[in-house]
């Protein structure tokens, strides 16, 4: 019964976008922002909250009279979670449903490849994932974290609180897995700790044995691991878990949501965010109540990147309001220069395009519920793009 | 001229009537006519290429019959699947790859009944006729010699309790003696159990010691036939099978 | 020292696991299925069901095997039997039934990563360290998978029959073998333990709609270079896992990767027959 | 298109040729116009859309070439495509950019393709390695390259790729017009290729791959620089992919995208040209258009009916239409099987008679010592010693089983034996492949009349003279230059009427007939005949035996001849050797055979042929 109904809201989801799809040649009073996200492939895990705040965002927007005046409408389209699915994805919404901004989360690849289409075009687009850092375009913003920001919490916890000399290192072998371990390496050994191993497995690798079995013989103080999202996550978990090793396990991939449905394996783990539900502030709390109210049983857990996307949004309304127009180039030159309070505080990119923001580290407990621990005010990105 | 029809179609066991078949276009059996009754042993003669095996390919259900009409005690079986044709007790033994080289004589064995629990009571009539195919009942089949395998190979049919014997050139590359075995073992298999045997030969003093009647096929057609105690068959048999 | 053969023993295992449905489908019908990814993935979703309703975790391997079967059985009659005379349309064919089966699983439980219950988690102490016992225990059910099979195959009728229309498939529907239901079967036979190995490897795995995909190439690299027999099976996951183990631990797990795809090819070049015959 | 001019000036007898030539062309101008207006009124959407897509029907020709017409499952096509965009995104990226850095990189892109393309058919199409080995190494190709750009690090942007890197920013137009030219320019080639003297042979390897091989064809060779020459157009429709997105990713080189353009070539209508391209383009803007809002719904009905199209159309969607098209056609054109206008001529090659009197001196055309073979335990022969001597016709007989077959077998290919030697004219066949061993001379027919189904009697016969006349890659010969002996054949049979008809729809004799005619257009010195006259006519025997007889005298062939029907044997032969259980039990005239105690007592009461 549950099947049936999935298919069914998928199928009047889909035509209730193709037919927003047909309506948008009529009316030009909207402002369209762009949607580009894995619905498919390896972040189709987390898009649907990406969504689901997005779409919160707009109906907030457009009940208090829009942009501008116009109302907001949202396509959005997916990328499939890689190079080629994007440039599908960001062509059709450049070219073809020619929106006015491009607000999204996507992998490095599908970001990257998107980039070009972007520039050509002369869009602003908000990226709104956490990343590898150093990524640097006219027209990009990121209102996320960077490995400066997000590394430093975890690593100093491990290194002041709990003492930890000797670090090992495991990530998946991609741009955001190596950028991450690399900087976290370098990070460690600015602070007086030694890296004993530092491990990648390809990115559709399930077999950590012998992996672990390194990790074991070197017996680190502290173990801070950076893969994939999803599946490559879990199965490590599951593995670390099964051979029994209990060292203080920072996860730099992991979300609140991901962690509560590992269930017991995920226990005793380290994260560091810059969003979590816990967050004690009346932003906060209006923002999950409204989407406990609009989504209800459907809500998908708010996390680190369905909230940066939330923020984007109103970012974007802040800018486009505050040059008065919509048009592409005024929007970006106010970009930087707006701020927005939102769930994670107040939000202001600066003049390469990032954000410092306040980071959060948290410890999984018994039942999967995330208790912060420790809170970093207003972490700097550091230089990420200082020809900008 | 093609047929063989001394026996009405009440009495046959086996009746065949104007069959042809082949292998896509080309047809190797034309027209083929015959019938065989229990106990009775009909021998097709001929040379290599003449539609023989085929012939017996065809009553099994292996080639597709083009026309024509196969009876078991008077139903029709033509292009009948040949496992289910196996089940109603035709036993087929074809000339090559007839045996499972790389199972043993067990399992060769049980592979001719339907449950294996069926082999057991019936190896008394395998241990009867040949008795070397039970001393080796555990070795592989492969290992067995020419003649010891074509003994399985009978020994096989036999345990399945056939209504229906065909079988291919079960002489070939036998020693004189033991052909002789074979011949005494199809005869009292024929006459104690009234089992139909269709035998196809090369060998003729072998196929003449054991037939009742003959056949000969040339070019997929039967172009004589008759009985083998009849006082013409050295002269058919001289005018069509030799030069 | 011990870990390094223990893991290589474990990896082995899960391997032989794995591929094992997939050499009992080639060896019988003479079929590659490349649905056999989707298999094990259907058998980790099976595994999820069982646990999720309450069941007991140990119910997910006979749940998962059942439902193989099934599946098999059906998909044997739908897809695979108007291709056995094209074996190679019938690899394409059983991948396009691998995504049709990823995208049903989608529909249904939707994209997030699934949780199946372990039936057993933590460590056993062996020669001083503690060793996942799960993998353990797969050592014992990749040797006992191996008998069953070799019971089923030798000792049984059902295993003569399949054996004959191996060897001789004409001679065997002369003697009476229905050699399409002995197929139907075997395919039946093969996705069950494709369903079984999935939910096998669930513990240490998670259970997504592509969880099956990574196994497939190993598995089909496998069950060639066994020369499509057990013995040759469980030699060929024990010198290629191996292989990949030893690879992974002392050169880089990255290349630990494709080791066996690559070695494997190297080996059929050598040996096309593959390690179990010439 | 180098072609196009010769074609204006080719003498009448090549006519249709020339008119195939035109047609192609006026189809490749109509495409271009297409190419050329389409922009106009397509938007720059579906210009950007099919722009990708036009670069991606490119790689679908290429696996429709290797797999639709040559046979061979490939995985691995999307490597080259990988390596062609690598090439331009990591010069591009990392050494500079210009016209002179472009050119390069594309040099770069086409030549790792084609050595790595070159590589893979050395270790995959070796004589006798299954159709499986060759796809399994396709298959590992791009996961081995995947993984190589993925621990590529910052050089290769491992997973996110690389992007952004300097390239030409031409209006979108330009870019749709380069890749629709391109994709028209390498169609039209691959249009005129298959239909050219080459095509035939890939067509031949994929129907009959052995047979290639026993007519001399070096079926391995032929695959590899089919391999290499596609990979190298895969590369450079990739390098401009990468040009034209500015973005490279490893998923350009994966195994994924490898089985997605199987699925557009199977989908199209696989050996058809056509159909795949049509298939990769549809599929790709249709995904481009529906996957954003379906992405599941998507590529379900995409598996769907893929396996559907598999099982049902095993040619494609374009065997709907094609077909629709042959039923109209042949309602009024009478039936395939009906002689057609083969646009084929037979003439007369230079005498093999003045070869072979030139050959005369030499040593004896064959000779066999000690040949043995075994099969693990099996002795099929054992210590075989034969010479056969110019102008002579000897029969093997002997029971099934005595080792006739093995003994064709093991002269014809260096690899069968275990042991003893086989000499050809003086040159011992050491382990040589079986078309090495036709080039010395040695035609072999087989038992079974497998012929190649789908190709016409003329494709055939110029098919077996590919080793003397070599074959053209975008043109097809007119005329068929057979030897004496051949045209015979062709003549007592018919089937010099029959030139056009597809070797299925001929009679059992015909085939005979044919497969007979293709052997002697290899103009053998020795001849092996395994059974050439089994299911004939006696009429038609008659006129086979006939030739062979001169074949023998007047020619001065050495004839080896498996023959059950010992009437035959007598009325054509001279000498007659008896194999039994692997041994040589006589070897003399006919009467010396016939009058042997040594044959009568191991044939005693089992065998009528030897009491002949």
């Amino acid at each position: 019964m549950k099947t049936l109904q999935r298919i069914g809201t998928l199928g009047f989801g889909t035509l209730a976008l193709m037919g927003a799809l047909m309506n948008s040649a009529a009316a030009q009073s909207t402002v369209k922002i762009g949607i580009p996200v894995g619905l498919s492939g390896a972040n189709s895990v987390v898009a649907p909250s990406v969504v689901q705040s997005s779409q919160l965002a707009a109906d907030e927007i457009n009940a208090a009279g829009g942009i501008l005046g116009k109302k907001v409408e949202l396509v959005v389209a997916d990328d499939g979670s890689g190079a080629q699915g994007a440039q599908r994805a960001f062509n059709s919404l450049v070219f073809q449903d020619d929106v006015d901004v491009l607000i999204s989360m996507e992998t490095s690849a599908a970001r990257n490849a998107g980039l070009p289409i972007v520039n050509r075009a002369g869009k602003p687009f908000i990226y709104t994932s956490f990343y590898e850092g150093r990524s640097c375009s006219p027209n990009m913003f990121v209102p996320a974290w960077v490995p400066d920001q997000q590394v430093k919490p975890v690593v100093d916890h491990f290194t002041d609180t709990l003492k930890a000399k000797t670090f090992y290192l495991i990530g998946s072998d991609y741009n955001f897995g190596r950028g991450m371990l690399e900087f976290t390496r370098k990070y460690i050994e600015e602070r007086g700790g030694r890296v004993l191993g530092e491990e990648y497995l390809p990115m559709d690798g399930s077999d950590w044995t012998s992996i672990i079995s390194d990790l074991r013989s070197k017996n680190p103080n502290a173990l801070i691991t950076s893969t994939a999202g999803g599946a490559p996550n879990v199965t490590l978990t599951k593995q670390l878990r099964n051979a029994g090793i209990k060292i203080p396990y920072g996860n730099l991939a992991v979300d609140e949501g991901t962690a509560k449905t590992m269930g017991a394996d995920a226990t005793d783990m380290f994260i560091s965010q810059s969003y979590m539900t816990g967050i004690a502030s009346a932003e906060n709390k209006k923002f999950l109540d409204a989407m406990q109210k609009k989504f209800g049983g459907e809500l998908k857990t708010p996390n680190d990147l369905s909230v940066p996307q939330y923020e984007a949004i109103y970012l974007y309304k802040a800018a486009a309001e505050k040059a008065g127009s919509t048009d592409a180039e005024d929007v970006i030159e106010a970009l930087p220069e707006v701020s927005f309070t939102g769930p994670r505080g107040n939000i202001q990119m600066n003049k390469q395009h990032h954000t410092p923001l306040t980071m959060y580290l948290g410890q999984v407990k018994d039942g999967g519920s995330v208790e912060v621990i420790k809170t970093f005010e207003n972490v700097d990105p550091g230089e990420q793009c200082p020809n900008l | 001229m093609s047929g063989v029809t001394n026996q009405s179609a009440g009495e046959a066991r086996l009746q065949v009537a104007g069959l042809s078949s082949g292998y896509g276009p080309v047809t190797v059996v034309r027209d083929v006519s015959f019938s065989i009754a229990p106990g009775e042993i009909l021998v097709i003669l001929g040379k290599n290429g003449m539609g023989k095996s085929t012939l017996l390919k065809t009553i099994m259900g292996f080639i597709r019959a083009k026309s024509g009409s196969v009876r078991l005690d008077g139903s029709e079986i033509a292009n009948r699947a040949p496992h289910l044709n196996a089940r109603e007790a035709l036993a087929y033994t074809p000339q090559e790859y007839a045996i499972f080289q790389d199972l043993t004589v067990e399992e060769n064995l049980r592979l001719g009944v339907t449950e294996d629990r069926l082999l057991g009571a019936r190896m008394g009539e395998v241990e009867a006729a040949f008795p070397v195919i039970a001393k080796r009942f555990k070795q592989r089949a492969g290992t067995l010699s020419g003649g010891e395998q074509k003994m399985l190979l009978l020994s096989r049919s036999l345990v399945s309790r056939p209504k229906i014997m065909l079988i291919d050139e079960i002489s070939e590359g036998l020693q004189p003696s033991m052909v002789n075995r074979m011949a005494q073992v199809l005869r009292s298999t024929s006459a104690e159990k009234g089992v139909a045997i269709l035998l196809v030969e090369q060998n003729l003093p072998f196929a003449l010691s054991v037939a009742d009647r003959y056949a000969i096929l040339k070019i997929g057609e039967i172009v004589e036939q008759g009985d083998v105690a009849h006082a013409d068959t050295a002269a058919t048999l001289e005018r069509h099978l030799r030069i | 020292m011990a870990i390094l053969l223990l893991d290589i023993l474990t990896t082995a295992s899960m391997l032989f696991i794995v591929a094992a449905g997939l050499m009992i489908i080639l060896g019988v019908m003479k079929l590659i299925n490349f649905a056999h990814g989707a298999f094990l993935t259907v058998g980790g979703y099976a595994a999820h069901v069982v646990t999720a309703h309450g069941f007991s975790p140990w119910l997910t391997i006979p749940a998962a095997a059942a439902f193989g079967f099934v599946l098999g059985v059906v998909v044997e009659r739908v897809v695979v039997r108007p291709l056995y005379s094209r074996p190679l349309d019938a690899i394409l064919a059983t991948w396009g039934l691998g995504i049709i089966i990823a995208q049903v699983i989608v529909f249904a439980f939707g994209r997030e990563v699934q949780f199946a219950q372990s039936p057993i988690s933590g460590t056993v102490d062996l020669f001083g360290t503690g060793y996942s016992s799960w993998r353990l225990i797969l050592i014992a059910v990749a040797v006992v998978l191996g008998l069953l099979l070799t019971a089923l195959l030798y000792l049984t009728r059902f295993g003569l029959n399949a054996r004959a229309v191996i060897m001789n498939e004409n001679l065997a529907r002369g003697l009476g073998i229905d050699s399409i239901r002995v197929r139907a079967m075997t395919f039946g036979l093969g996705a069950a333990l494709a369903c079984a190995a999935g939910a096998l490897i669930t513990p240490l795995l998670s259970v997504d709609p592509n969880m099956g995909l990574p196994w497939l190439v190993n598995s089909f690299m496998l069950v060639l270079v066994s020369g499509i027999a057990i013995p040759g099976l469980a030699l060929a996951s024990l010198v290629l896992g191996g292989a990949q183990v030893l690879v992974s631990t002392f050169v880089s797990p990255i290349i630990g990767g494709i080791t066996i795809v690559v070695l494997a090819a190297v080996i059929l070049r050598i040996k096309p027959q593959g390690l179990s015959r010439g | 298109m180098a072609d196009i001019p010769a074609a204006g000036r080719v003498p009448d007898a090549t006519r249709r040729s020339s008119r195939q030539v035109w047609r192609t062309v006026l189809g490749a101008a109509i495409a271009l116009a297409i190419v050329a207006t389409a922009p106009l009124y397509l938007g720059t959407y579906m210009t950007n859309v099919l722009t990708r897509a036009l670069f991606l029907a490119a790689l679908a020709l290429t696996v429709d070439l290797i797999w639709g017409y040559t046979g061979i499952l490939t995985f691995g096509q999307s490597a080259f495509f990988g390596i062609g965009a690598y090439a331009c995104a990591l010069v591009f990226t990392h050494w500079g950019f210009g016209a002179g850095w472009a050119i390069g990189a594309l040099v770069i892109g086409i030549a790792v393709a084609m050595v790595t393309a070159w590589l893979t058919g050395l270790l995959s199409f070796y004589h006798g390695a299954s159709p499986l080995y060759s796809s399994i190494v396709t298959l590992a190709l791009p996961i081995v390259l995947t993984q190589v750009i993925f621990s590529g690090g910052r050089f290769t942007g491992s997973s996110s790729g690389l992007s952004g890197f300097p390239t030409y920013y031409w209006k979108i137009d330009t870019w749709f017009w380069i890749a629709g030219v391109f994709l028209v320019v390498a169609a039209t080639f691959a249009w005129l290729f298959v239909r050219s003297d080459y095509g035939r042979i890939l067509i031949a390897i994929r129907e009959n791959e052995d047979r290639c091989a026993y007519l001399g064809i070096p079926v391995s060779r032929i695959k590899t620089a089919l391999f290499a020459v596609c990979a190298g157009i895969a590369a450079i429709s990739g390098f401009g992919y990468a040009a034209f997105s500015n973005v490279v990713a490893p998923e350009l080189a994966g195994f994924q995208l490898g089985t997605e353009s199987l699925i557009w070539v199977a989908l199209g209508g696989r050996g058809t040209l056509i159909g795949p391209i049509l298939g990769a383009i549809g599929i790709d803007a249709t995904s481009s258009y529906l996957s954003g809002n379906l992405p599941f719904l998507w590529n379900f009905i995409v598996g769907v009916t893929f396996v559907a199209v598999i099982i049902l159309l095993p040619n494609g969607i374009a065997s709907l239409i094609t077909g629709a098209w042959r039923r109209y056609r042949t309602r009024g054109a009478g039936g395939g099987d009906q002689p057609r206008d083969s646009g084929i001529r037979l003439t007369a090659a230079p005498s093999v008679r003045a070869a072979a009197a030139a050959g005369r001196s030499a040593s004896p055309p064959i000779r066999i010592d000690g040949l043995t073979c075994r099969y693990g335990s099996l002795t099929v022969l054992d210590g075989i010693d034969v010479e056969g001597k110019q102008g002579q016709l000897l029969s093997i007989v002997g029971p099934n089983g005595a080792g006739k077959t093995t003994l064709m077998r093991c002269i014809s290919n260096g690899t069968e034996r275990t042991g003893g030697t086989v000499t050809v004219a003086g040159t011992e066949i050491g382990r040589s492949s079986p078309q090495k061993i036709v080039g010395l001379g040695v035609g072999r027919s087989f038992q079974n009349t497998s012929l190649f189904d789908s190709l016409t009697v003329g494709d055939c016969l110029r098919l077996a003279r590919y080793r003397i006349d070599g074959a053209r890659p975008f043109y097809r010969s007119e005329t068929v230059a057979l030897p004496e002996p051949a045209l015979e054949i062709l003549a007592a049979t018919g089937l010099d009427q029959r030139l056009g008809v597809e070797t299925r729809y001929l009679s059992h004799g015909m085939k005979r007939g044919l497969e007979l005619a293709m052997v002697l257009a290899t103009e053998p010195r020795v001849l092996l005949l395994d059974e050439p006259t089994a299911g004939l006519t006696k009429p038609e025997r008659t006129a086979i035996g006939h030739v062979l007889t001169r074949l023998a005298e007047e020619y001065g062939l050495c004839i080896f001849l498996i023959e059950h029907d010992l009437d035959f044997v007598r009325e054509i032969s001279n000498r007659i050797v008896v194999l039994h259980q692997g041994k040589l039990l006589l070897d003399g005239t006919v009467e010396e055979v016939v009058s042997s105690e040594l044959v009568k007592a191991v044939y005693a009461g089992q065998d009528l042929e030897a009491t002949v």
